[in-house]
C-alpha cells in the first residue's frame, strides 16, 4: 500500500512540477513583456505551444540516438525532482529523497545535458555540436561555484540530506547566515536557468537556438517540457537548501517565485557574455565568493 | 585543403544573427573563425536594370526599395542626380524640409541599428523599446508622406507634398519625447557592463588603411577621422546647420556604438533648427514636363548622400531619352561586406559575428541592388 | 579579457530597465484596438466614377503594369470617351501614386483603407472603390 | 474549388463591381459554401481535433527568415507597438522548430532555393503567409530577370496579404484569419497541396531552378567555378 | 588638383565632381598611377561601366575621392564591347576586388588579374550579362515565369475610344435614316 501511495506522491510531484514550471514560464514571459512595454501572451501559452508541438505530424528523427537524447534528458530532470523534498515538514510530497540525498540530486542534474549531447550529437548538425560544447563547457563552470557552496552547507550541517538541512534553517535561513555561499549559489542558478548573461547554449544569433536547432514536433515539446519541470527542480533546490523549504505550497510557490523573479530580471537587463568570458566569469567571481565563503564557515 | 578538425558553415541567409538575407561562410576551428567569405544576391533585384527601362520619373519609384532600412538617402540620391542632370533648382523650402526627411529617416535607421546591435548580444529589452520610439517616427513619415516606410516622396524637382498642418508642432513634440528617452538607452544599453565587455577591443579597425580603402561612415568616425558628408561635401542647406561630427579612437564595436549613441543627438539638433529655420513661403514641387517628355542630356553625375551609415552614392548617365542610360549605386555595405568584414572576421569567435555585422550596419540589398 | 576595475555603474544602471515593468504597456492592440490611419494615408485607391473620363493616363504612367482599362457595364459619365475605368491589380501596384498625380479630372485617389488578406491570389484584382 | 474559380470569373465579367471588400467578401462565402457542399470539409471534426486545432492556431512559431523587403515591418510586428505575441505568435530561429514561414516581399531565385529548402525542412502542419505584391503577381519587379512572379506556383500559400509594403497591421490580420481558418479548418493547407501536387510544384521549380534544387554546399564553394 | 590641371584636361561637372578622359589602356594606367600619387584623390570609391551600345563601347568609370571626401574625380575610359579586359586594380585597391567582381558578372568585362571573377549575385545564370543592353529582361521573363491568370480583359483606350466613336456615329446616322424614312 505504501508503494502505492509514493508512487502515486511521485506522480504528483512530476506533475506539480510539470504546471508550476509552465506556469512559471508562462509569468517569464509576461514578466520580460511588461519590461520591453507590451502586454505578453497569455499565461497558460506554453502549455499550449506544448500541446501543439506534442501534436505536430511530423518531426524528423535522425535515428534512435536522436530520439533517446529527449527522453533522457527528460528523465534527469523528472529524476532530479523527484530527489528533491517540496515541503520541510511532513510526510507528503517528499518524494525519493529519504532514499537519497543532496548527492545524487546534483548527480541526476548533470544527466540531462548529457543525454541532449548524446542525441544532438548523432543529429550531425554543426550548430547543434557547437551548442553542446558550449553547454557542457559553461555546465562544468556552473558546477564549480554550486558544488563549493554545497559543500559549505554540508560542512556547516554536517549532513547531506536535504530534508535535515532544511530543518536546521527554521531558525535563520542559510541565505543570512551563509550570504556568500548564497550569492555564488544563485550566480550559478541563473546560469542554471539559462538566463543572460550566460545564455550561451541556445543562443539563437549565435549558433542558431544551439542543441534544440534540429529539434521539432515532439522533441521540441519534450525538451520544452523537460525544461520546464528542470526549472522548478532547480528553484526548489534553492529554495530548500538556502531559505529553509516552505511549509505550505502558498509558501512554496511564494519563495519560488521570488528566486525566478530575480533571475528574470537579471536576465532582462544584461547581454550575452561569449563562451569565454561567460567560463572566465564564472570561474573568477562566484568561484572565489564560494571559496572565501567556505573559508568562513 | 580542409584539416580535420575544421568546419564549415553558413552564417545566414536563414539565420537570426545575420543583417538581412544574406550570408557569411565560415571556416571554424573550435568557434574561431579562420576564414570567412561573403556571400549575397539573395536580394538581387536588378534595379539597374529596371531603371533603365523606366522613364525617369518612373523609375524613381523603384529606388527607395534599394535599402530597405533607410528608403531615404536613395531618393535623395536620385532626386539630386536628376536635378542635377537636368538643371533643375528647387526652393529653399523644399530643401529644408528633405533635410528634415533625411534626419529622421537617419534618427530611425539609428533606432533600428540599435535594436539590432542589442539583438545581437541577447539584449532583446533594448530593441523592443527602441523599434516602439522608431515606430513614432515612422508615424510621423505616414503623416508627412501617407507610407510608412517606403515614402516616394523626395522626388526630382522638391518633395510631393507640403507638410500637414501642425506638422512641426508634432515633430517637435516627438523630439522633447526622445529627448527623454535617449538617457534611458544609456542606462540599459550603452553603460551596460556586459555590452561594454563584449564590445569594447572586438573587430578594431585599422584606422591608417581606412580611408585608402574606402571605408565610410562609422566605420571611419569609430577610428577617430572627422568625416561627414553634411559638412565636407554639404549639399541641401547643411551649410546653414550646425551640428558636431562625432569620433572616438577605439576604432572596435563600442566606439561605433558610442558615434551612433551622439549622431542621434545631432539628428535631433539638426532637427530642432530645421524647425526653427524652416522658411514659411515658397513652391514644395517645381513643375516638371510629362513623364515622357521628361529628358536628361547625354552627360554624366555622381551624387552622394551621408545616410545613417555612411556615404551612400549613385552614379547617373544621361542619353538624351528620357530614359536613364546607367545608373549605379554605390552603397556604404559593398566595401564594409567584403573588403573590410571579411579579413575583420578572421581569427574572432562565432559569437561576435553578429555583433560585428550589426556594428558596421551591413544591409544586402544595397550590395546587390 | 579583463573585468578590472570593476564597472560597478554598468552593472548596477541597466536595473533601471525594470521601471518599465511599472508602466503602462501603449501597444496598439490590433485587431481589438485599432490606430488611426494618417489622413493622407496611402491606401487602396478610389475612383470618383462621375468624373472619371476614361483617358488611360494612369495606365501609361504605371511602370508596374498594374492597370488596366476595363469597360464598365453602366456608364456614369457621359463625357467618359473610352467606356472604360481602371481596375487595379493590387498583385503589382506599389501605392506610389503616380497614377493619382497625373489624373486630369483628380478622379482618382488612394484611400485610408488598407487591409485586405486573402487565401488565394487571384483576388487581388479591384476596381477602385466608388468615391462619389 | 474549379466551380468557385468559374464563380469569381463569372464576377468579373460582369464588369463593374463596385468595392473590392463586397467582391472578395462574396466571391469567398460562394466558394465557403461549394467546398462545404462537396467536400464536406466543415463540422466533422472529433472534440479532440477541435482541441487540438484550437492549440494550432492559438501557437504560431515563426520562423525567422526575412526572405525580402517586407522583413523590415516583422520586427515592429513582433516588438512592443504591435505585440504580435498576444496572439500567441513568436519568433524562433530554425525551421524545424517553426509553424509558419512568412515570405516577405518578392524572393530572388538564389533566395527560392533557400525559401525551398526551409520550407521543406518545417514540420507538419506548416503554413506560408505571403507579405506584399511581389508574392502575388511579381509586384513591382514584375519585369525583372531574376525574381519569382507568383508565390504560389513554388509553394503551397496560405494567406495573402496585400500592400507594398504591407503595414503591420494587415500582416497582423493574415495571422487572425489564418488562426480563425486553422482553428475552424476552412483552409485546404498549402502544405497538403504541397505535398499532393508535388509533381508539379517541382516541375515549377526546376523550370526556374534547374534539375539541381537544392542549394550548392560543396567544398570550396567560394572558388568552385571561375568563369 | 593644380598638377592635375595641368597634366590632363580636366571637366568641372560641378565644383565639387571633376572628370577626366583618356583612351588607351596605358594611358588609363598612367593617369591612374599619376591621380592616387601626385594629388588628394587616393580612395577608389566606385567603378561604374555604362553600356552604350550604339557607339559599340563600355564607358568604365573610376570614382576617385579625396582624403577630405569633399571632392569627387572621375576617370573615365572606353573598352570595346567584345571581351576587352582591363587589368586588375585590386592589388592596389583591395576594395575593386568586390567592384571588378559586380562588374564582370553584370557586363561580362574581364579583369586580368582579379581571380575571384566567379559569380557574385547570381546562381547558376547562363544568359547573357544581365546589364548589358541587348539583354531583354522582359523577354527573359515572359520566357521564363508566368503571371496571373485574369486581366486578359484589358482594352486598349485608343481603340475603344475610336469604336466608340464610329458607333455613335453609326447610330446617329440610323437615327437619321429612320426619321428620314418616317418622313
Amino acid at each position: 500500500m505504501a508503494t502505492v501511495t509514493l508512487l502515486l506522491e511521485l506522480l504528483l510531484m512530476v506533475g506539480m512540477a510539470y504546471s508550476f514550471g509552465f506556469l512559471y514560464y508562462g509569468l517569464y514571459r509576461n514578466i520580460t513583456a511588461r519590461v520591453h512595454g507590451r502586454f505578453g501572451p497569455s499565461i497558460a501559452q506554453s502549455f499550449w505551444d506544448s500541446i501543439k508541438l506534442f501534436s505536430k505530424a511530423t518531426s524528423t528523427s535522425f535515428g534512435w540516438m536522436f530520439t533517446a537524447g529527449p527522453i533522457i534528458m527528460a528523465s534527469g530532470a523528472v529524476m532530479t525532482v523527484l530527489f528533491i523534498p517540496f515541503f520541510n515538514q511532513g510526510d507528503h510530497l517528499q518524494g525519493l529523497s529519504p532514499y537519497g540525498n543532496l548527492l545524487v540530486v546534483l548527480y541526476f542534474m548533470v544527466l540531462g545535458p548529457l543525454g541532449n549531447a548524446l542525441g544532438v550529437g548523432s543529429s550531425g548538425n554543426p550548430f547543434g555540436a557547437m551548442g553542446i560544447t558550449r553547454g557542457l563547457t559553461r555546465l562544468f563552470a556552473l558546477e564549480m561555484p554550486l558544488y563549493l557552496a554545497t559543500i559549505g552547507l554540508m560542512i556547516t550541517g554536517g549532513t547531506a540530506d536535504i530534508h535535515t538541512l532544511m530543518i536546521q534553517q527554521s531558525t535563520t535561513p542559510n541565505l543570512l547566515s551563509h550570504p556568500l555561499l548564497f550569492v555564488a549559489a544563485f550566480l550559478s542558478l541563473v546560469g542554471f536557468l539559462g538566463k543572460s548573461p550566460f545564455d550561451v547554449v541556445g543562443a539563437p544569433q549565435e549558433v542558431y537556438s544551439g542543441p534544440a536547432v534540429e529539434f521539432g514536433g515532439k522533441f521540441l515539446a519534450l525538451a520544452l517540457s523537460q525544461s520546464a519541470v528542470f526549472t522548478f527542480a532547480k528553484l526548489l533546490l534553492m529554495v530548500d537548501l538556502f531559505w529553509g523549504g516552505a511549509a505550505t505550497l502558498l509558501e512554496l510557490i511564494f519563495k519560488t517565485f521570488v528566486f525566478f523573479v530575480v533571475t528574470v530580471f537579471i536576465g532582462n537587463v544584461y547581454g550575452r557574455f561569449t563562451t569565454v568570458q561567460s567560463v572566465e566569469f564564472l570561474l573568477k567571481v562566484p568561484t572565489v565568493i564560494a571559496i572565501v565563503g567556505l573559508l568562513r564557515v | 585543403m580542409m584539416e580535420s578538425k575544421q568546419i564549415k558553415i553558413f552564417h545566414g541567409p536563414q539565420h537570426p544573427g545575420i543583417t538581412g538575407n544574406m550570408s557569411v561562410e565560415l571556416d571554424l576551428i573550435g568557434e574561431t573563425i579562420q576564414r570567412a567569405r561573403t556571400h549575397v544576391g539573395y536580394l538581387h533585384r536588378g534595379f539597374e536594370k529596371l531603371v533603365e527601362r523606366r522613364t525617369v520619373l518612373q523609375a524613381f519609384t523603384i529606388v527607395c526599395r534599394i535599402c530597405v532600412p533607410e528608403p531615404d538617402p536613395n531618393e535623395e540620391n536620385f532626386a539630386r542626380a536628376v536635378e542635377g542632370l537636368a538643371g533643375i533648382t528647387i526652393s529653399e523650402r523644399a530643401q529644408y524640409i528633405r533635410v528634415m526627411v533625411q534626419e529622421m529617416s537617419r534618427l530611425a535607421a539609428q533606432l533600428l541599428w540599435m535594436g539590432g546591435q542589442s539583438g545581437s548580444i541577447g539584449l532583446g529589452t533594448v530593441g523592443q523599446w527602441s523599434l516602439y520610439d522608431r515606430d513614432l517616427i515612422l508615424d510621423l513619415f505616414e503623416q508627412l508622406t501617407g507610407g510608412r516606410v517606403y515614402h516616394m516622396y523626395t522626388f526630382p524637382g522638391g518633395v510631393r507634398r507640403d507638410l500637414p498642418a501642425g506638422f512641426l508642432l508634432r515633430l517637435s513634440e516627438l523630439l522633447d519625447y526622445l529627448d527623454k528617452q535617449l538617457p534611458r538607452y544609456d542606462k540599459i544599453f550603452f553603460d551596460n557592463a556586459t555590452f561594454r565587455t563584449r564590445a569594447i577591443g572586438t573587430g578594431v579597425i585599422d584606422s591608417d588603411t581606412a580611408l585608402e580603402r574606402g571605408y565610410v561612415g562609422q566605420a571611419l568616425r569609430g577610428c577617430g577621422i572627422e568625416r561627414d558628408l553634411r559638412r565636407d561635401n554639404p549639399y541641401l542647406v547643411y551649410d546653414r546647420l550646425a551640428f558636431d561630427i562625432p569620433t572616438f579612437d577605439g576604432g572596435d564595436v563600442y566606439s561605433r556604438a558610442l558615434v551612433r549613441r551622439e549622431e542621434m543627438r545631432q539628428s535631433i539638433r539638426i532637427l530642432r533648427q530645421v524647425i526653427a529655420q524652416m522658411p514659411e513661403e515658397g513652391l514644395v514641387m517645381q513643375k516638371l514636363p510629362k513623364h515622357r517628355k521628361f529628358t536628361l542630356p547625354k552627360d554624366d553625375i555622381y551624387v552622394a548622400t551621408e545616410s545613417a551609415r555612411g556615404e551612400f552614392g549613385y552614379y547617373m548617365a544621361g542619353d538624351g531619352s528620357a530614359h536613364i542610360r546607367r545608373m549605379q549605386v554605390k552603397g556604404p555595405s559593398l566595401i564594409h561586406g567584403f573588403t573590410l568584414l571579411e579579413p575583420l572576421l578572421e581569427g574572432e569567435e562565432l559569437s561576435n559575428v553578429a555583433l560585428i555585422m550589426n556594428s558596421l550596419g551591413i544591409c544586402p540589398p544595397e550590395i546587390e541592388r | 579579457m579583463t573585468f578590472t576595475p570593476i564597472d560597478l555603474r554598468g552593472i548596477v544602471a541597466p536595473f533601471a530597465a525594470i521601471g518599465k515593468a511599472l508602466e503602462h504597456p501603449r501597444t496598439v492592440c490590433y485587431p481589438a484596438q485599432t490606430k488611426t490611419v494618417a489622413p493622407d494615408y496611402r491606401g487602396f485607391h478610389t475612383n470618383d466614377l462621375s468624373a472619371c473620363i476614361g483617358c488611360a493616363n494612369c495606365q501609361d504612367v504605371c511602370m508596374n503594369d498594374a492597370i488596366d482599362m476595363v469597360t464598365i457595364a453602366q456608364e456614369r459619365n457621359t463625357r467618359n470617351k473610352s467606356g472604360c475605368i481602371p481596375r487595379i491589380d493590387y498583385g503589382r501596384c506599389c501605392w506610389c501614386n503616380l497614377c493619382v498625380d497625373v489624373c486630369p479630372p483628380d478622379s482618382l485617389g488612394l484611400g485610408q483603407e488598407c487591409i485586405h488578406v486573402a487565401e488565394r491570389s487571384d483576388t487581388f484584382l479591384f476596381f477602385p472603390k466608388d468615391a462619389s | 474549388m474549379q466551380q468557385g474559380l468559374k464563380q469569381i470569373e463569372g464576377l468579373r465579367q460582369e464588369g463593374f463591381v463596385p468595392y473590392h471588400t463586397s467582391l472578395t467578401e462574396e466571391v469567398t462565402a460562394q466558394q465557403r459554401t461549394l467546398e462545404s457542399e462537396t467536400e464536406g470539409l466543415a463540422n466533422t471534426q472529433t472534440l479532440i481535433e477541435k482541441a487540438i486545432h484550437w492549440f494550432q492556431a492559438h501557437s504560431m512559431f515563426v520562423v525567422a527568415y526575412g526572405t525580402g523587403c517586407g522583413a523590415i515591418e516583422m520586427p515592429p510586428v513582433f516588438t512592443s507597438r504591435y505585440d504580435i505575441e498576444r496572439l500567441g505568435v513568436v519568433g524562433v530561429a530554425t525551421p524545424r522548430q517553426a509553424d509558419i514561414l512568412i515570405v516577405s516581399g518578392y524572393a530572388s531565385l538564389k533566395t527560392l532555393r533557400r525559401i525551398i529548402r526551409t520550407y521543406e525542412q518545417m514540420s507538419e502542419p506548416k503554413y506560408v503567409i505571403a507579405l506584399g505584391s511581389c508574392t502575388i503577381n511579381g509586384g513591382m519587379y514584375w519585369d525583372s530577370y531574376n525574381t519569382i512572379k507568383k508565390l504560389e506556383d513554388y509553394l503551397g500559400v496560405d494567406m495573402y496579404v496585400a500592400g507594398c509594403m504591407p503595414r503591420p497591421e494587415a500582416l497582423i490580420e493574415g495571422f487572425v484569419k489564418l488562426q480563425a481558418a486553422i482553428r475552424d479548418q476552412t483552409l485546404e493547407p498549402g502544405y497538403v497541396r504541397y505535398r499532393d501536387d508535388y509533381a508539379w510544384y517541382r516541375r515549377n521549380q526546376e523550370k526556374v531552378l534547374g534539375k539541381n534544387i537544392a542549394p550548392q554546399y560543396e567544398e570550396n564553394y567560394a572558388g568552385m567555378e571561375l568563369s | 588638383m593644380n598638377a592635375l590641371t595641368t597634366r590632363y584636361d580636366v571637366t568641372e561637372k560641378n565644383p565639387r565632381l571633376f572628370s577626366i578622359e583618356v583612351d588607351t589602356r596605358d594611358a588609363w594606367r598612367e593617369a591612374i598611377d599619376f591621380v592616387t600619387t601626385h594629388t588628394a584623390f587616393v580612395t577608389l570609391s566606385q567603378i561604374t561601366c555604362a553600356d552604350w551600345i550604339e557607339e559599340e563601347v563600355f564607358r568604365l568609370t573610376y570614382l576617385f575621392t579625396d582624403r577630405a571626401r569633399s571632392q569627387n574625380l572621375m576617370v573615365q575610359l572606353p573598352i570595346r564591347r567584345d571581351g576587352e579586359g582591363l587589368p586588375s586594380l585590386s592589388n592596389r585597391f583591395p576594395q575593386a576586388e568586390v567592384m571588378e567582381r559586380d562588374l564582370h558578372e553584370m557586363y561580362g568585362i574581364p579583369f586580368e588579374g582579379n581571380d575571384t571573377l566567379y559569380p557574385f549575385v547570381l546562381e547558376g545564370w547562363t544568359d547573357l550579362p544581365p546589364l548589358r543592353r541587348e539583354f531583354d529582361t522582359l523577354a527573359y521573363v515572359h520566357a521564363h515565369y508566368d503571371f496571373q491568370q485574369g486581366r486578359e480583359d484589358n482594352k486598349d483606350v485608343k481603340v475603344e475610344q475610336k469604336r466608340r466613336r464610329e458607333e455613335a456615329k453609326r447610330l446617329k446616322a440610323e437615327q437619321e435614316e429612320a426619321s428620314h424614312d418616317g418622313e
